[in-house]
């Protein structure tokens, strides 16, 4: 979906992590370029773990923003973003690092990044909740949002559609 | 009020029953007179005054609403001058509930379980459009459209959020309600 | 049912009653009342010619057969020397300067309070309740909780939880017997009231714990527990405290501790004591900022969560008689009691003063955050019981100099 | 799929004899729409289960169901306390996949907007803070405040508190000329007002007993567990993004960002009382750099977006506000993810509690300045 976008040049912080990134890992990752200050590393999941220890240690990006999940029924696959921001990284306060992993909807499982960033806990847990994908690792993966009682698909996959909504509205 | 009536509209005795005149005795009748307007109406006079005067809302904020509850208590709307006192924790001393705003299916059981638990008599105002029928919300999977399935509502407040203004007259409105009851 | 909706139909409806009555009066209740008491007792009423001691029967013979207290109305006397009477201790332990004063006197406290702290909110307060300023509020609170209904937890024990609304009532009232509030308005003497005073206060405690413990509820329980550690560690600094007075006047008699301060108040050389007393009775009070039993944003209602309606109602009032109590005690013990210059009479003074004693009490709850148990119990035990020591000393050292 | 129901609230959590465990809202005068257990041993808090989701309205998925315009309204009764500023990053993003360029009077109009719901969402904290200790003149007194603060953003919403006023291509519409003069009187009184706080409050020696040493959050710690906005900043990090970041107009400003070495809570509330001094100082340049000009960009209820993502933040009260937006080119977004702050501070209240005393349980709770209603989305 990305590539549509047109592409901009990195400021020149970023230039030095996106070298970094691919002098690192080469084939393994896709790094995209969305905005001056957006890098989007795309990967796959064997690779994600090794991946976000490397932004960790190697380029001090110490905390998780955000984790979300988008489920792509056409290409039958859920595509997992961890977004990842510095605060004690020379110059990177600015910088936003997506990590951006696609897993099949059939089988929609994903190491857990807890123990390289904790701070990714509650998100994890709403996106295991809302999309059905298991995080393997993460200690404590139970419901967080919905009701006790909810019995039906994860809400956020496409498949579900809103009872208050007539079809195709 | 409405559904009251109605219920009772049928056990009225038409006219020309034998129940409309003064009953099997005057004296009989007389006295039920006496003991209704000297002690039965004084009391429940009395009784309606308190429980109008003095409503103490329970503190159960369901949604984005409880700003404007806020305000309300707040020095510039005051809601202490109708009697309405937010400072009891404990929904056993209390009479009112102000459903602040959406009810979501994991709070429904919650709220009726506290409605349950209050003492009688107790009141229920349904504040701002998501409690009415859903509000901005009415098509989402997690949101009840309107609480009056689960608790029974005395006053609608429409609006998302009411203005402080319109949730004093909600109160005024109850007010006017309970003076119009009678004693359970 | 006919339907009263304005204050105009009921004050109408109130007239009707009071004519019913007088018609009624006359007619049925004099004439009973004619028979009982100018009659020969013996033959009127068996009871009384049984359970009535002698000399009161003779003075109704007496009576009967004086010409000049024939009517049935000066029988009153009667009563007084029965203990019925005005100036009977029935009278002035349930009426004046009894239970009923000191409940009508508690709900305007609890207006008066409610509307102080608009006032330093930048409020109104209660306004609608009543014609004026919503005087009326606590009495709309009284009638809203005396007809709301009962509600007894499913697990509690039914008599435990009962009992603690009656027993804190009965131990205010106790309170308000042994403490004078004029040279001659008083409903109980004795040498030792002060420390009758002090041994009742330190009933309270259990009674919360009861309560607590009877409601089966953990906010109630956690509540009773810190009520007891809070109560029980400030009693020693409040007995503490009055130390200093009792050594300075050698006598345990409030009467006599209050008309021994014609020299001087004893604030004036009690300062510390007074400080001492005023926070231990706060604490005692639950009052903020030691309102930890209570404490509505960590435990709901703290030791009340459960009570309903009149039974609720009942221990709120017996909390604001406790503090009319403790007001009065105040006064008595450092600002001269009912001492003041002539002109009222001397419970008007003693009044006077406990009002001024009870807006310092009520003051603290709109200026001050909650303090926490562990700072609240070691605040008791370092500073407290260290500044009363420091006051007795100064009072030994007041009384063995001679000044006073 | 199945799902374990652990942490839900009804399971009881099987704990030693000696140990309470108390459960803690939703109706609760401490809590609000939140529930958490506690397990307590004396008074020592030695586990601590959050509940969240009592407020969960799925906001997410309804913006599948609604035009970019039109998820505005929805999107800002998640944070009511502070609309404007949920909507912030939501039109950043917008706009980047649209491709347009905001007039610069917009982008000041939208600061203004955006610094008096942040003076607005911090009195409604400060009130709140009060009453959690005990305070209740502190609870009023804040609130009777930001009323007139309501007023000054009536004057330029229309609405109360609900105006939907930062929508993409701009501002909803222009200021009022009355605005600037009566802006200025509100905030002649206020700073005399905070005087009043800091003295009547903030140096209220129980205030300090109750807050100083409080849940102590070190700096190591709130960075490693992302938290973000006061928490952040009460934790010695100066880090806020209308400095790290800058969007609109803030990088020509000249204000302070403040925080705390001592990292409590009552370093928290410093933040607060600070940043709010440090808003009115922004909308006074505001207004004095305001060019004249559109405040908007026409754009057609039923925009197109170029497909293809974008990651927006804006600096909330609370702290960072990330949108990420993923679009397929048409109408509606495919899918929007929300990151809001209070979620993101959530994960430290479980490390400030184990250990504090039952009494610190409000306080610690609500210097984290959750709020339910944004956390559950």
């Amino acid at each position: 979906m990305s590539g549509a976008q047109a592409k901009q040049e990195p400021s020149p912080r970023a230039h030095e992590l996106v070298n970094s990134l691919n002098s690192t890992f080469g084939q393994m990752v896709s790094v995209t370029v969305l905005r001056p200050n957006r890098i989007r590393v795309q990967t796959d999941r064997a690779n994600l773990r090794a991946l976000a220890t490397f932004a960790r240690d190697m380029l001090h990006f110490d905390h998780c923003t955000n984790v979300s999940g988008t489920d792509f029924p056409k290409d039958k696959q859920i595509q997992i973003d961890y977004h990842l921001g510095s605060i004690d990284g020379e110059d990177l306060r600015s910088v936003i690092l997506g990590l951006t992993c696609r897993v099949p909807s059939d089988d929609a499982k994903l190491p857990s990044l807890i123990e390289i960033f904790p701070s990714v806990d509650l998100h994890e847990r709403e996106t295991y909740e809302m999309l059905g994908v298991t995080f393997e690792g993460h200690p404590e993966l139970a419901r967080l949002l919905l009701p006790e009682d909810w019995s039906d698909i994860p809400p956020m996959l496409k498949a579900y559609r809103l009872p208050g909504r007539l079809e195709g509205e | 009020m409405v559904a009251q009536e109605l219920e009772e509209a049928p056990k009225k005795p038409g006219p020309g029953s034998k129940s409309d005149g003064p009953g099997l005795n005057i004296l009989v009748g007389k006295a039920r007179q006496v003991i209704q307007e000297a002690i039965v109406d004084p009391v429940t006079y009395l009784a309606n005054w308190g429980r109008l005067y003095s409503l103490w809302p329970v503190h159960l904020e369901t949604a984005c609403c409880s700003i404007e509850w806020g305000a309300v208590s707040g020095p510039r709307f005051d809601a202490e001058r109708y009697g309405i006192l937010e400072a009891f924790g404990s929904l056993r001393q209390c009479d009112l509930i102000v459903v602040h705003g959406t009810v979501t299916r994991k709070m429904a059981p919650r709220l009726r379980w506290i409605y349950d638990q209050m003492p009688e008599p107790k009141w229920v105002i349904a504040m701002g459009a998501c409690s009415i029928t859903g509000g901005v919300y009415f098509d989402s999977y997690n949101v009840l459209p309107g609480v009056d399935q689960l608790v029974p509502v005395d006053v609608y407040v429409p609006g998302c959020p009411p203005r402080p203004e319109e949730l004093i007259d909600a109160f005024v409105l109850l007010q006017d309600k309970i003076r119009k009851s009678n004693i359970r | 049912m006919a339907e009263l909706v304005t204050f105009e139909q009921f004050v109408v409806r109130i007239l009707k009653i009071v004519f019913w009555i007088l018609i009624i009066l006359p007619l049925i209740i004099l004439p009973i009342f004619y028979l009982a008491y100018v009659l020969p007792v013996e033959f009127v009423c068996g009871f009384n010619a049984l359970t009535c001691s002698t000399h009161i029967n003779w003075a109704f013979a007496i009576n009967m057969f004086n010409p000049e207290q024939m009517d049935p109305f000066s029988s009153t006397s009667m009563l007084s020397q029965m203990g019925l009477g005005a100036s009977g201790v029935l009278f002035k332990s349930s009426t004046f300067p009894g239970l009923t004063f000191a409940a009508v006197l508690s709900s305007f406290v609890i207006w008066y309070e409610r509307k102080l702290l608009a006032k330093m909110q930048y409020r109104v307060g209660p306004l609608y309740a009543g014609r004026v300023g919503g005087i009326f509020q606590s009495f709309a609170d009284l009638f809203k909780l005396l007809f709301k209904e009962i509600v007894i937890p499913a697990k509690a024990d039914a008599l435990m939880f009962l009992a603690p609304p009656f027993a804190m009532m009965a131990l205010s009232g106790a309170l308000l017997a042994i403490i004078p509030i004029g040279s001659t308005t008083y409903i109980a003497q004795s040498p030792y009231s002060l420390l009758i005073a002090i041994a009742i206060l330190s009933f309270f405690p259990m009674v919360t714990l009861l309560a607590g413990w009877a409601s089966n509820n953990k906010f109630s329980f956690i509540g009773a527990i810190r009520a007891l550690y809070q109560m029980i560690s400030y009693e020693i600094p409040l007995l503490l405290s009055v130390l200093g007075v009792v050594i300075l006047t050698r006598s345990l008699n409030l009467s006599v501790i209050a008309e021994s301060q014609t020299k001087i108040w004893y604030i004036a050389p009690m300062i510390l004591g007074a400080v001492v007393f005023y926070l231990t009775a706060m604490a005692e009070l639950e009052r903020i900022p030691f309102d930890l039993p209570e404490a509505d944003s960590e435990l709901v209602a703290g030791w009340l969560t459960e009570y309903t309606s009149m039974v609720f109602g009942v221990l709120n009032l017996a909390v604001y008689i406790k503090l009319y109590a403790l007001s009065a005690l105040f006064t008595i013990l450092f600002l001269g009691g009912w001492l003041g210059p002539p002109g009222l009479p001397d419970f008007v003074w003693f009044l006077i003063k406990t009002a001024i004693v009870l807006t310092i009490f009520i003051i603290p709850r709109g200026f001050s955050p909650r303090i926490r148990i562990d700072q609240l119990i070691g605040f008791g035990w370092l500073w407290l019981v260290g500044l009363t020591f420091v006051n007795i000393f100064i009072a030994f050292m007041l009384s063995a100099s001679g000044l006073l | 799929m199945s799902m374990p129901l652990a942490s839900s609230g009804l399971q009881t959590a099987q704990v030693a004899e000696d140990k309470l465990v108390v459960s803690i809202g939703p109706q609760h005068p401490g809590a609000g729409h939140f529930r958490f257990t506690i397990t307590v041993d004396g008074d020592t808090i030695v586990d601590v289960a959050p509940d969240p989701g009592y407020v969960h309205r799925g906001a997410e998925k309804q913006t599948e169901y609604r035009t970019y315009l039109q998820s505005i309204p929805m999107l800002e009764r998640s944070s009511l306390t502070d609309v404007t500023n949920i909507i912030g990053p939501y039109s950043l993003a917008a706009e980047e996949l649209m491709g347009i360029e905001i007039p610069p009077r917009g982008q000041y109009l939208r600061m203004i907007m955006s610094e008096n719901q942040r003076i607005m969402s911090h009195l409604y904290w400060l009130g709140i803070q009060g009453i959690f200790l005990g305070h209740s003149t502190m609870f009023m007194w804040p609130l009777g405040d930001r009323d007139i603060f309501v007023d000054l953003g009536q004057m330029i919403g229309g609405a109360r508190i609900t105006y939907s006023y930062w929508i993409p291509g701009g501002v909803r519409n222009d200021m009022p000329e009355s605005f600037k003069p009566r802006a200025l009187k509100v905030f002649d009184y206020f700073e005399t007002r905070l005087k009043d706080y800091e003295r009547i409050f903030f140096q209220n020696p129980l205030f300090l007993k109750r807050t100083e040493d409080v849940g102590v959050l070190r700096r190591e710690d709130a960075i490693k567990l992302g938290v973000v906005g006061p928490v952040l900043r009460g934790s010695d990090v100066k880090s806020d993004t209308r400095i790290d970041e800058p969007y609109c107009f803030y990088k020509d400003l000249d204000f302070e960002v403040p925080s705390y070495k001592e990292c409590d809570t009552y370093a928290r509330c410093m933040v607060h009382l600070v940043e709010m001094r440090q808003s009115m100082r922004i909308i006074r340049q505001c207004l004095e750099k305001m060019p004249l000009g559109p405040v908007r960009v026409k754009l057609s209820p039923q925009q197109r977006t170029n497909p293809g993502e974008a990651y927006a933040r804006v600096e909330a009260a609370r702290g960072a506000m990330s949108f990420h937006i993923i679009s397929d080119g048409s109408t509606k977004p495919y899918r929007v993810r929300i990151s809001v702050p209070s979620m993101r501070n959530l994960i430290v209240l479980k490390k400030l509690l184990i250990g504090s005393h039952v009494a610190d349980m409000p306080a610690i709770y609500w210097s984290l300045d959750y709020w339910p209603v944004e956390a559950d989305k």
